[in-house]
Formats: C-alpha cells, structure tokens, sequence
C-alpha cells in the first residue's frame, strides 16, 4: 500500500503510475462523420480525491528552492516571491494576443514599462520581450545580428566567435542561425584569451558571443579591448545575460560595448522555472539593430497611448504570438518591487554568497577573484560522483564536469537568498564529501526517493512513455 | 527586519552576517568583491523604486487594470477552455513551481513522472511513437519539425510546403528558424477553408522535405484531405506534419492514422487560461526519428535497488553536450506548462476530454447558424465541419463591425474586409446569445 | 543539516523551530510616550525565503486528506475541492460586517441562500449561520430551547439528556447553557434504550440532544417514538448533525421530528477542517423557534432586495460579527455544485464504502447495519496501539477507544471519496495490525516523522512555548 | 467520467467497483443499506441542481458580485491589514489545509509546531504564562475569560464588569455564554474614550470575578489607565482581563505589565483579509489558570527516541474527555487562522511588527488632523492618542454623512447621530487623502 505523505519505505515502494490507476477507453461517438475522428481515446480517468493525491505525492518527491539551497552554477536558483504568481493570475492579466490595442492598454503598458526598464538595467536602447526563453533570446540575438549585417551589405559574414567555456546554447543559437561557430580556448586564468580572439577575428566576424562575468564566475576584465578588437574587426558583440545576477547596478553591458544581450528572467528577476520553464530571453540592442526588433514592437505613443508597430526592417517573428506573458509580467512585478535598492542588494549579497562559500569549501577552488559562483575542482573525485553524495547531505548539489577547464568541476553558485548558515552547512554537505571514499560515493545517493539511476539503459532502452512499460 | 539593512527584501543577511562572512572573505566591503574596472563601472542609477510587495502588487495591478473586459470570441491559434481550480492549486505547489530542469533525477522524480505521463498523453493522443516534453509553442514546434524533416532527409536547399490558412507570424517564426538551413518556405493553396489537394500536388516535389496541414485549420475547418496530404507525402518521401492540439486529437483522425511523421500544436489549450499567447509546443513523431527529436525527453529506468526511475534521457542530442552539433537550441522548455495541462487532461479523463471536444464541434455549429439567422451576415463561410471557430462572411466591412463589438464589449476577429472569425467553446458559450445580438444590434 | 525535503533521515533530525533561527530583539520606540509602550519585543525575524522553506517543510510533515484515507470515525474526513477556496478568497467576498446591507447585496444574498438551501437539506423552517462551529452549534441550540422554554413559562425545565454515546460537545454545550445532564445508557443493540429514556423525561426535561445515525453508525430506528415521547414531556429534539452525511437525500430531521439542529458543514459539505479549524455550525429550526434566532438574521424583501433585522424575540448573539462567514461561502459552493444528484450520491458512497470496509476488517464488528461508520473492536489489543500501528502502513487511523460500548473501539468512517482500491489497502493495513504482536504495537509507530510521542510527560511538564524551553 | 454514474463529482467509484463493493456487501441496491423507516424516509428533492466546477464558481461569483465596491474606513473590532501573497501560498498548502486536528500527533508535527509557535509568539506578545491555540473570536474569547474567573473563584452568582465602548453584540456573546453559569454582565462607565476608574472604582466590589478593559478601545483610543484598572482589580481580587490584538500589543503597554490575568482578542488581524467578522479568538493567561484554561494546547514532548516533538496537551479539560465538566464546550477552532497569522507575524518579525503598530499610530493621527480642517468636522472628538480609528464629531447627522460617503465609494462607521468613525491601516492609507476630499465634498 502507498506509504503516506511524510515517509518513504523501503519495501513498499510507492508507484503512482496514473496509467496504472484506473484507466478507461472511451468508444469515439460524435456528430461527425465517422471518416472524420478516431475510434478511440485511452487515458487515466480520476476522480479529483485521487488525482489532487497523487500530484501532491509526486510534488513531495521533488525538491526545489522552498525545500532547501539549490547551487546550481549558471542557472541561479534563487527564490521565487510569491505575490508576483498573484498578479500574474490577475483575471485583467489574460487576454487574447490578437485583441485590439486599443482594447488592452494595461498590457501594452506593462509590456512597454519591461522594455524600459530592462533597457536601463542592461544600459540598452531598445529591448524585445517575444523570446520565450534565454536560448530563443540567444537566437533572435544572432537573426538581429545577421539582418543587420545584411541591411549593410555584409551578408558573407558567416562566423560566430564563441569561447569554449561558453553555454552550450550560445553554440546551437548560433548553429541554427546558420553561423559557422568559430571556439578559441580559455586563457590560464580562464577569461578569453586575446591572441586566439584576434586569431578568430576576421572579415567573416559576425559577432562575439560573450558571458560576462563568464561561466567560472571571473569578470573579463579585457571586455573594453574585446569591445574594441570585434568592433574594428566589423562584428558585433553579443552578451549572454546568464550571469547579469552578478552585476545589477555595479556595471551594464551596454557601457561595456555590447550589441546585443539577452536577460534570462528567471535568473536574473527570479521568476520561477518551473522545473524546466516556461522562461522568457528579452533581448535588448543599441539603437543601431533597432530597427531589426521582432514584431510587433510596442511604444508609446504621443497622446500617452501605447500602440504596437512593426520596427522598420523587423526580422519578424521568433515567437507565434507574445513570448511568456506570464512570466514577463512576474519579472515586472519583481524589478518593481526590488527597484534600484534591491536589485543592487542582490548583485552584492549574490557575489558575497559565492566568495564566502568558496573560503568554506575545502576542495581546490582555481581562479579567481569570483564573482556570483565559483568553480571547485573535485581533483580525484568523480564530479558526477559528488553530486550524488551531496544529496545524501539533504541539499542540492552544483552543476557538475562543467566547464571543462577545470577538472572534476564543481560549478556553484549560492545566490543571494542563502543565510550564513546556510551556506556554513552548504560547505560542511562539500566537505563532508570531499572526505568520503570512493566506495561511498559511488554507491551514492541513499536517502533519496531514488537511488543511483541508470542513464546508460535508460538511453539504451528508451521507454518514453506507458506504451513502452510492460 | 532588526539588523538588516535596506536591500533586497529576500537576501536574508543580517548586518552581523554579512559583517562576518566579509571578515571570512577578507574585505572591508562588498564592493572590493566587484572585479571590474573603473571605466566601465556603472555609477548612476536605473530610477526605480524600491516598493514594498503591497506597493508593488497595487502597481502591477493598476497597470493591468487599464485594459477593457471584453469578453472574448477570438482563437486563431490561441484558446481558452475552463481550466479546472486543482490545477491551479496543484502546480503553484512550492516543490513543482521553484525547482530547476531534472539534472539530479533522483531527488525531482515527481516531477519526471509528471512529464513522463505528460510525454504518454500525447503519444495516446497522435499514435506517434515519441514525444518530448515540450517546446514553446506551435510556431516553435512548427520550425523544429521543419529541421528536423531536413535532417532526417540529409538534403540541401529544401523546400518546406505550408497551406494558406496559416497565420503570417508562424510562418515567419518557420521562416527564421528554418533560414540558417537554407529551408525555403511556401504556401500552397486551399479550398473552401481546406487544403487544395491539387495545388498541393502541383507544388509538392522531391526536394520537399516537409509539408505542413492542420487540423482544426486556423480558421477552424475540419481538414477532411488529411489521408491524402499524408498519401501525397509518402509519394515524395516527404514527412507529413500535422498541426493539431491535445482536445481536437481527442475527437479528430488520429493523426499517425492519417500518416502524420511529425504532430505540432499548442497542449495549452488545456491547462492555461489566455495568457497573451503563452504556448505549450506539442511535438511528437515517428519513433524511427528518435535520435533527431530536438528538446528534452523522460524516460523510465531503474535505480540502484531496481525500482522503477525516471530520468532525462538521450540527452546528447542536446546543446549543453552536442553543442553546435545538437538537434535544438533549447535549453529552457515549458516543462511548467505540460505539467498544467497533464493535471487538466488527467482530470477530464478520456471521456471528459472526448465530451468537450464534441462540445467543440457543436457550439460552432450552433452558434453558425444563429449568426446565419443575422441579416448582412453569412455563416459559416465555408460548407464544412467546424471546431471551435468559423468564419462569417458579412456585408457590412468587418473591421468596423468588430470595432463596434468593442464597445459592446465584445472581441471578434475581422479577417480581411467582409469576415469575422468568431471563436466559441466552453469558456465564452455562456455569452454566445448575447454575441449574436450584439453583432444583430451594430450591424443595423 | 537539515535534510532535503523529500526524505528524513534518523541521524539528522531537523528541527526547524522559528525561534532558534534568528530571533531579533526589538527595542520599542514611538511616537507614544514612554509610558503607554511597552520596552521590547523579542520574535523570530526571518527573510522570506527561509520563511517560505520553513513552512513548506512543516507542512511536509503534516498528513492530509490530500495525502491519503483519513478515516477518522465521527469526523467525515472528505475531500476538499479546491474551487471553493477560490471562490471564498474572491476580492469581492472580502467585506467588513458592518457594512450597509444595500452595499453588501451579494453576501446578504449569499447567505440567504445558504440559509435556504440548508432549511431544505434538513427540513429545517429556519437557519441561522451564525455559530463559528459545530460545538457552538450546539450550544446555540441550547440557548435557543432555554429561550423558547422561557417564552412559554417553562423556565424550570433544566435538564438535558443525552446517550451515554453522543459526542463530548453535547454535555458540555448543555452545561455551558447551565443545563443539568442527564445521561442515559444505550441499549444492547447500541441505539437509545426506549425505557431510560422514559425514565430520563420528566417535567424538568428542556430536550434531548441525539446523533442520527449515532456515533456507532447505526440509525435510531424508533426515531419517531423517540419524538413523541419528548414532545410529550414537554421537550424539544436536537439533531446533532455530525452525521448527516448518511442521511442527504434520504432522510431529514425536520421530517424526523427535530426542533433544532446544527450543521457542520466539514462533515457534510467538505470544506476543510484546517488542522482544526474555522468550522462553521449553522442552526436550523422550525417555526415555532424561528423567532429566536440570533440577530441579525438575514430575509429577502418583497422588492427582491435582501436585509438584515432581528428577531422577534431574538437570543441575541453567539458570534461577535456573523460567524466564520468564509467557511460558509464554500459551503455554499459545494452544495451548489452537487445540487440533488451529488449530495445524495455522496450519501450513497458514504455509506456504501463503510458498509465494505466494515467486511473487509478482520476485527470483530459488533452491531450494525451501518451507515456512513462502523466500529470495530480491536479485542485483546490496545486500540490506541492499533492506531500507531496503522500509521506505520502508511494510513491514518480511525478514531479510538470511544464510543466506549465496544471494548477497544476503532471507530470507522471513511467517507465518500475514497476508491475501492483504497479501502482494500485499508483494510490490508487493518488486517496486518491485527495480526501484529503486543510488542510490535507498543514500539509503533517507527515510519513516522516523530515515533510514538510521550503524552504524560508532556501533561505533567507542561511546554507550552518557546519560553518554556531549555 | 467513464463508467461512472452521475453524482458527486468527488466520489470516485465506476460503476464496476460499486457492483463489486455492493456484491461483497450482499445487497443489490445501496438503498438496501439504509436502514430508515419508510415513514420518515424523504423522497422529494432539495430541488438544487448539480452544476459544473465551472457553473458553480459563476453562480457564487456572481452572487458576490452584487456587493459594491467600496473603499472600507470600518473598523470597530474588525481590522484589515496588508497580507502577504506567502500567507496564502502556504497556508493553502494541502498539508495544512486537509488535515484535522492533531490526534496523531505523530504524522501531523507539522500542524503542531506551528501551533506551539503560534502560542509562543502569544506568549511573548502577552508577557503571559500560557496562550491556547485559538477561540472563535474575541466576543467568544471574552465569555471563556468570564467562565474562567467564575471558575477560578468558585463563587455564585456573580458579577462581570465591562466598559460603555464594548460593541453591543459582544456583550451579548459574552451574556449568552454566561447566563448558564448566573453570571450577570454589567456596564462601567468611560471617560472621553478610555475607561471612567472612579466610575470602574464604584462599580467593583467582592462578587465581581473579571473586569474587562480594552487597549485599544473599540473606539481607536489608547487606554492610559491599565494600571489603575490592574490595582483596583488585585484590590478586589478580581481577574483583569485585557481586550487587544497582536499588533497593537507589539507596540503599546505589555499586557502583564499592567497586571492583566487574561488576554483576550482577534488575532486575525494578522492573517485574514476582511472577511465579514471571521476572527481569530486570542486567549492567553497566567499560567497558574492552566488546568482551567478553554480550548487546545499544544505542548513539546519527546517521542521514543527521544527527539523534540509535539502534541496537544492537557486534553483531560476538554469536552471529548471530561463532557459536562470541561472547561469549554470548544472543540473546532480556528488553527488555520492561526497558522496564517504565526505566517503573517513570522514574516514581520519584531521590528516589522513594531513598525507596522507605530504606523497605526501615525496613521489616525494624520487623518484625525486633516478631518478636523473640514469645516463642520472635529476629530478627534478625544483627546486621547488613537490605534488605528478614532471618533470624529460632525455638525451634520452622521448616519446621512455615510450614507453619501457610500455613493462616494467609501463605508465609515456612524456612531450615534453626529459621530463618525473612521479606521485607517495600511490597507486603506492610499484612499486617506480621497476621504477626505468625499467628506468635505458630502457636508458642504
């Protein structure tokens, strides 16, 4: 029988397969002709007792901010406030894309208030809100950069600059935009290393794709040089916003030389993610790749109006309507909330979070001086291996074999919203690890609702939904 | 809060604390942390106010309230139905809404069960082998598709077929998304609110890698060439797409029935109410394309004690490993979403959702023929079966008729000069009597 | 540190108490004098995300229905259907009770609606909302009867009887109407012995307070008999309506020969109990008490509007304002969900899943037919050892050692809601306790977030706040 | 749903399982199981039809609906603060919210710590011994107080002292829970809003058992003679019993500070919306009342291995186990009230409270000012430091001035023909200005 809510047992395994619980086939029988619809349909049919059961169940077997420190590097998890799922639920907040502009001010304005006031957080001119994601956001970047060369006769540009310790997404943007991505190796003291830039520069440029602080956490302190070297060399540079956590109000891409950036809301405005998304990837541009924003675009009009237009040379759509409304309205709610105060706040406590941690933590941390997240080796240890065993201390593990330049890394990245303590007990969860034997971590996790899982058959066999189960 | 400075109201830190973990890192102040040079330091300000959360509610909420409270007939590709309150209550739980994407199954396996049964629905759904657990929405979707066709074809210089019906911004979402693989879009023409087989024909050769159909159309026809655009297809070794969504596929032809390689559509039909046109990208498809399936995918294994898991899997397709190489860019999906509309489509149950799918292809019907009862106005424009929507042809100029509606309090589409595209289903029925009296009232 | 959510660990307790986490010391300073504040003010002060993990983790150690069966006898433990939390947390439901009635139309509707409905599921003339639960329920009726009693010269009648079998809140409402209780015993076949009862009425008789079906799940066949004999002594019927959910469709007390009863509107129409609370008791009587009713009551007019007025001879108040008015409104919605069909349908299950439970149970089940719950004997065990047991196999148990006619009573009710496949494991966990050892029970439970926690120390040391702490 | 007959919604059986469950059961109709007499059996209909989810939320919503939408400057007892968006999230919590009391306390230490945190945070507002986990509300609060000294001194017939500004339903509240135990309530006079001692001093004598005073009073005003109420009722050995609630007992005078035995108050404040008059009773006392206290307690124990845990406590007072010689006939509470408002105090913490007390101060204080400049108007009618609401005199009849003031949008109390009162939190300050513009606009 289900062990109830607060315990999981050994022996008596909870499996709450809705297939297995009560399904139905209903006979198709409809005005239709029969040519016209299917014979029949074969799902789960519960009554609401056991259906609000079993989602609660699969809730409690999943872990997330509310439940403990989630130090992921790169994906800064931090805390969702909850008010902003109030406004976002607002019944004035759902509306039709296609409704009059006329008929839905209050959207307009909102969506017109975000793109200011992302504007003056990135120090950018004009910013887009459609891209439902930061990877999307990454891609209208690179389709902005391409119409922009374009529009001034330099199509053959067909190169994306891109350092190797970059997203993983900044590669496949730029692939699927059609660019030939051009890797040049991380310096010895892990930023980009300016020889293989100028090495990689060249009249087929179309832009530096650049994180900035990047993904060890250190600031490119050569970004005016950078700036610089791809603008002389006619490409444009493009700012991933993965990490802006780490510099709200201290320093703004736009004064550094970017073209182009995209914010990944949830990192950076805590919306939540959701256990995967939806997110949002506004992208902002100087007043040069203006006229190329997606449509339709939103501005105010003379009267105090807010009217949608299409940017005189609009790339077009990245997205079939508005992008993640929702969660742009959620990112509005947070900015407002934090202002100038707060959002500056988090940047500090961010980066003192991580630099704290890092004098905790007891394996070998390279490089420095960090910013938001830190990267630690795992030297002899298997990185994968850590994570495992860091469970079985009760909190998230960091991202872990990422990037490569460090060995067995540890990507971690605390965020603002942890205490001392916390983060005293973050570092104990390490160092409790980092002592530990082979043996023990590879027999790793043992608290958890599953145990160790095999990624090698699940891929080998893949059985992706009930038909494939026996 | 004692001891805590102004700031950001959910970094916790007490002066005390961020006195000592200064102290621990060894520097008088936070700043000497920022490592960025003075000439590109930001000394100014961005002029927003801090707020309190009561503040901030009442700003957000004065901003949304500017817009009117029409009630709404509109669809075009994006749909309300009632979502039920559980939903609601079930996903906005702390451990679904705040955790990250399932990189540590072992600790987020309710959460991959809840997209694994999510990825079930919509093979149920289709009769395709595959489905991932989402993309962004149906234009998305749509791209994705289109590449994916090229790469299973391994071709250069293709071309991707899609029917008049289909809105301008998908196509122009396909057409960026599809640019950098040299993959030229083209419409082919319809008939009477369906495909025009023959044109299809007549445009389709072998350098297709992809021709596109929906069903329901854009304009809310019951497509009835399905077998043959599927057989049309099959001819050229082209991969048939079929554009659909959770609650037609419920009713309609099944698409792996009809030949269907790939189904796109929007799943958050069920599950979200209109939400400005936030989507759920369905995409499923043959099982033979596995490999090719761009975004991300659950499947069942076991742990270490032989229990049945569930964890990401055949992640190399992916970006963060293949990089340049992969079968997508996407990293962050809608996984929030699937698990909405999972929790609504196990909570209509087979029956239920068979039940409102009918509903779907009655109201219309129903509605149709009042609007036809209108003088001026003629409905539905095209002699075929309807879901959800349809268009009325009327004499009056449709714009200024649906403009009118607006201060009635009601919005319809005007699609070109002489027709409204007027949407129903459950959510708006309730105000359907009241539509057509309107539309009685502004025309006369 | 403390663990993930998803699991406990026995060597890493977490011991999440507010007060040992950050509590800050408030020295007060006002614009007051000195001497109207108070010095200093000394309570936990937590950021919001601590706050939000503290709370989600308590209540990850907390059961719900939502977690499973909650067959709790007597207490009609169902399912809460969430809709109406949102309609009671409507902006336009929040209004304050000293608002005019012509600009409050939509409560006042509202509750006379409610107060409509009610009258007709009980066959009552008159409703009143007013007592916050169903213990003040009971005591509302009791003022009503003295009231009553006193408008008709009988103000010496000062006896109440009740079955030895009745709920606690049945004696202690009619003391704290300053009531004599007379108790009489029940019969062999666990329902009112006709004889103690004649023996029990007299010309101090003010009323009988009766369950129906009784706390035994049994119905008071001579219900009838039962009303005469009161009336003839002068007295009035109570229907403590704790177990109408074994009666919608079927049977009223109206119609039964009750004067007066209470709803609880947990038991009957799902809204939730809350760990306790807020109830809502609603008193229904028939004409000859409807002019007692507490003030104000609430009657449409003839215009069609609705208005607040007292009653002619009106007890005065129970509530300060007008009783736990969100609890009402989704009662309101529950019934007006289920209409008809649902509420006698649920009446239907209800007593169905009992009836199948009670022949799944190996204990001994005395007495019966039953209706909505039966009670088992759990014999040569503990009762209360049973229960702890239970939870062990993961479900909650029913409730213990009362009524006291059955030797280690496990009383049973599991409600409409559950699945036949539910009451199966149920019964499996019954059947397994059953065949437990003494030993095996008396160190149960060993699943549970806390293990079988020390009530005698805690009553004889009494720790009642954190002050009272080490 | 498939194979299930219409009915409730929320009973989950096919028809399948219910043929099963009746065979095992050996009957062939459910109504078999009924034991009712066919003379008492009812066989009509509420007439009541089952309606959808959907339905049912319109018909409510559109019953509430019809309640105009004012800008509320009510108080008198029933206070309205800012709650943040977190005390519902969580408080909605399944966990928390289906669950019953706590009589396993082994599966619902969650439930019971935020209960013994609740207490605790009483404890500290108080300065008393002892809090329970809640009343129904203050009025009922009240009346246990009364029984509890009647109790505590074992006398008859005797007598209890309440001041003018009590509402007149909580005295009767108070005359109806105690007219069973001949206790007599009686009225004390007031003194330009606080309480008249000479006149307290007259009335109090030796069968008097609780005298009951106010901090704030129901009329706004700060009480400044606790200590001499406190004197004269330890002269009498009589119970002091101290009406307030935990916002105003963060900032003014400690409770035990001036000698008050029993705390008694609607803690609501914190935690609920206005929610037309649903409260949270508070009830706090000395600890030497203990064994006489109503309603629950929840106390830390240690489980069998020896860790903290929690359980209610002291049940041997209660009604389900002494009947008709409990302390109280209380057996459902309010604890979700509670735990909302230990979530709302939590979120405050100290120097949130005191600030969010000191604002009430402020608040009235400005209002009172602004209202005294309307010509026709002086506020406030006392000379006395206000919480949150004060009296304001005005020339014109008072119950007429509201009545306009509700066309204006805005519900202020009329206190007798040429008093208004006016409360005013956070929840309403941003309509202050607005008010005052409406009351200038309705008198002139």
């Amino acid at each position: 029988y289900d062990q109830a809510a607060y315990r999981q047992t050994d022996d008596e395994q909870y499996e709450p397969l809705l297939a297995e619980k009560d399904e139905t086939t209903t006979e198709v029988e409809s005005s239709l002709p029969d040519e016209l619809t299917r014979d029949e349909l074969e799902l789960p049919s519960l009554a609401e007792p056991e259906l609000a059961r079993h989602y609660v169940r699969l809730s409690q077997q999943n872990y997330g901010v509310d439940s403990g420190p989630y130090p992921l590097g790169s994906c800064t998890m931090k805390y969702n406030p909850r008010f902003t799922e109030d406004v976002a639920a607002l019944d004035a907040a759902s509306v039709h894309p296609d409704r009059s502009a006329e008929s839905v001010q209050g959207t307009l304005k909102l969506q017109h208030d975000l793109q200011d006031y992302l504007g003056r957080i990135g120090g950018m001119d004009a910013v887009t809100l459609q891209p439902p994601a930061g990877a999307a956001g990454e891609f209208a970047g690179i389709l902005l950069a391409d119409a922009y060369h374009e529009a001034n006769g330099e199509g053959h540009r067909d190169e994306v600059v891109i350092p190797d310790a970059a997203h993983g997404t900044n590669f496949a943007s730029a692939a699927l935009g059609g660019y030939d991505v051009v890797e040049i190796p991380s310096g010895d003291d892990g930023r980009v290393d300016l020889d293989a830039l100028d090495a990689a520069l060249g009249e087929n440029t179309a832009a530096l794709m650049l994180t900035n602080p990047n993904t060890l956490g250190l600031f490119e302190r050569d970004i005016e040089r950078i700036a610089d070297m791809v603008h002389d060399a006619g490409g444009l540079l493009y700012y991933d916003g993965a990490n802006l956590n780490a510099l709200l109000g201290r320093a703004r891409p736009g004064d550094m030389g970017f073209d182009i950036m995209h914010f990944n809301v949830h990192k950076t405005f805590a919306t939540p993610h959701g256990g995967g998304g939806p997110g949002a990837g506004p992208v902002g541009v100087t007043e040069d790749l203006a006229d190329f924003l997606p449509e339709p675009h939103v501005r105010e009009t003379e009267s105090g109006k807010y009217e949608r237009y299409t940017p005189e040379q609009s790339v077009g759509k990245v997205h079939g309507f508005a992008g993640n409304w929702l969660v742009l309205i959620k990112a509005f709610a947070y900015i407002d909330r934090l202002g100038d105060d707060g959002l500056s706040d988090a940047s500090a406590k961010a980066v003192l979070n991580a630099n704290y941690l890092a004098e905790q933590v007891e394996y070998d941390v390279p490089l420095g001086p960090f910013h938001h997240e830190f990267v630690a080796s795992a030297g002899e240890q298997d990185a994968a291996d850590v994570a495992k065993r860091m469970l079985d201390y009760g909190v998230h593990p960091p991202t872990t074999k990422w990037p490569e330049l460090v060995d067995e890394a540890l990507m971690t990245e605390p965020t603002e919203v942890e205490t001392k303590e916390n983060l005293d007990d973050l570092a104990d969860a390490f160092n409790a690890v980092a002592a530990d034997d082979a043996a023990t971590l590879e027999s790793a996790p043992n608290r958890t609702t599953a145990r160790r899982i095999d990624q090698t058959s699940a891929a080998r066999n893949p059985r992706l939904s009930w038909h494939d189960l026996d | 809060m004692s001891g805590r400075e102004r700031g950001s109201p959910y970094a916790p830190h007490t002066d005390d604390e961020t006195a000592a973990m200064l102290d621990a890192v060894g520097v008088d102040d936070v700043e000497a942390l920022f490592d960025i040079p003075e000439s590109v330091r930001f000394d100014d300000e961005f002029g927003i106010d801090a707020k309190s959360e009561q503040e901030a509610v009442v700003e957000t909420r004065k901003r949304l309230r500017r817009n009117d409270d029409l009630t709404e007939f509109l669809g075009r590709g994006h749909y309300e139905h009632y979502v039920p309150s559980l939903v609601d209550h079930l996903s906005q739980r702390s451990e679904f809404l705040t955790s990250y994407t399932q990189y540590q199954p072992e600790v987020t396996q309710g959460f991959l069960q809840a997209l694994f049964e999510y990825q079930s629905m919509l093979v149920e759904l289709t009769g395709l082998g595959v489905a991932n657990c989402s993309m962004y929405d149906e234009a998305t979707a749509l791209a994705e598709a289109a590449l994916l066709a090229k790469r299973v074809r391994a071709a250069d210089g293709v071309r991707v077929l899609v029917p008049e019906y289909v809105r301008d911004g998908h196509v122009s979402v396909l057409e960026n998304y599809t640019n950098g693989a040299d993959v030229t879009v083209e419409r082919y023409g319809t008939d009477a609110g369906n495909v025009d087989t023959d044109a299809l024909a007549d445009a389709i050769d072998d350098d297709v890698v992809l021709v596109y159909a929906e069903n329901p159309t854009t304009t809310g026809a019951v497509e009835e060439h399905l077998h043959e655009i599927g057989d049309l297809a099959d001819d050229h070794d082209v991969l048939f797409c079929l554009g659909s969504d959770p609650v037609a596929m419920s009713l309609l032809q099944r698409p792996v029935d009809v030949g269907a390689d790939v189904v796109v559509g929007d799943a958050s039909v069920l599950g979200l109410p209109t939400s400005y046109g936030m989507g759920l990208g369905v995409f499923a498809c043959r099982e033979d394309f596995l490999r090719q399936v761009p975004g991300r995918l659950v499947g069942a294994s076991e742990d270490a004690d032989g229990n049945r898991a569930y964890t990401l899997t055949l992640q190399t397709r992916e970006q963060h490993i293949r990089k340049e190489r992969a079968t997508s860019n996407i990293c962050t999906n809608q996984a929030w979403v699937a698990l909405r509309t999972a929790i609504h489509a196990a909570s209509l149950g087979s029956e239920g959702l068979v039940d409102l799918a009918e509903r779907m292809v009655e109201l219309p019907r129903e509605l149709a023929a009042d609007l036809d009862g209108v003088t001026g106005v003629r409905a539905p424009v095209h002699d075929r079966h309807h879901f959800r929507e349809f268009l009325a042809h009327t004499d009056q100029p449709a714009p200024a008729i649906a403009s009118d509606l607006e201060a009635e309090g009601f919005a319809v589409h005007a699609v070109g000069d002489h027709r409204l595209q007027v949407c129903v289903t459950d959510a708006n029925e309730h105000a359907a009597d009241r539509l057509v009296a309107a539309i009685e009232e502004v025309t006369h």
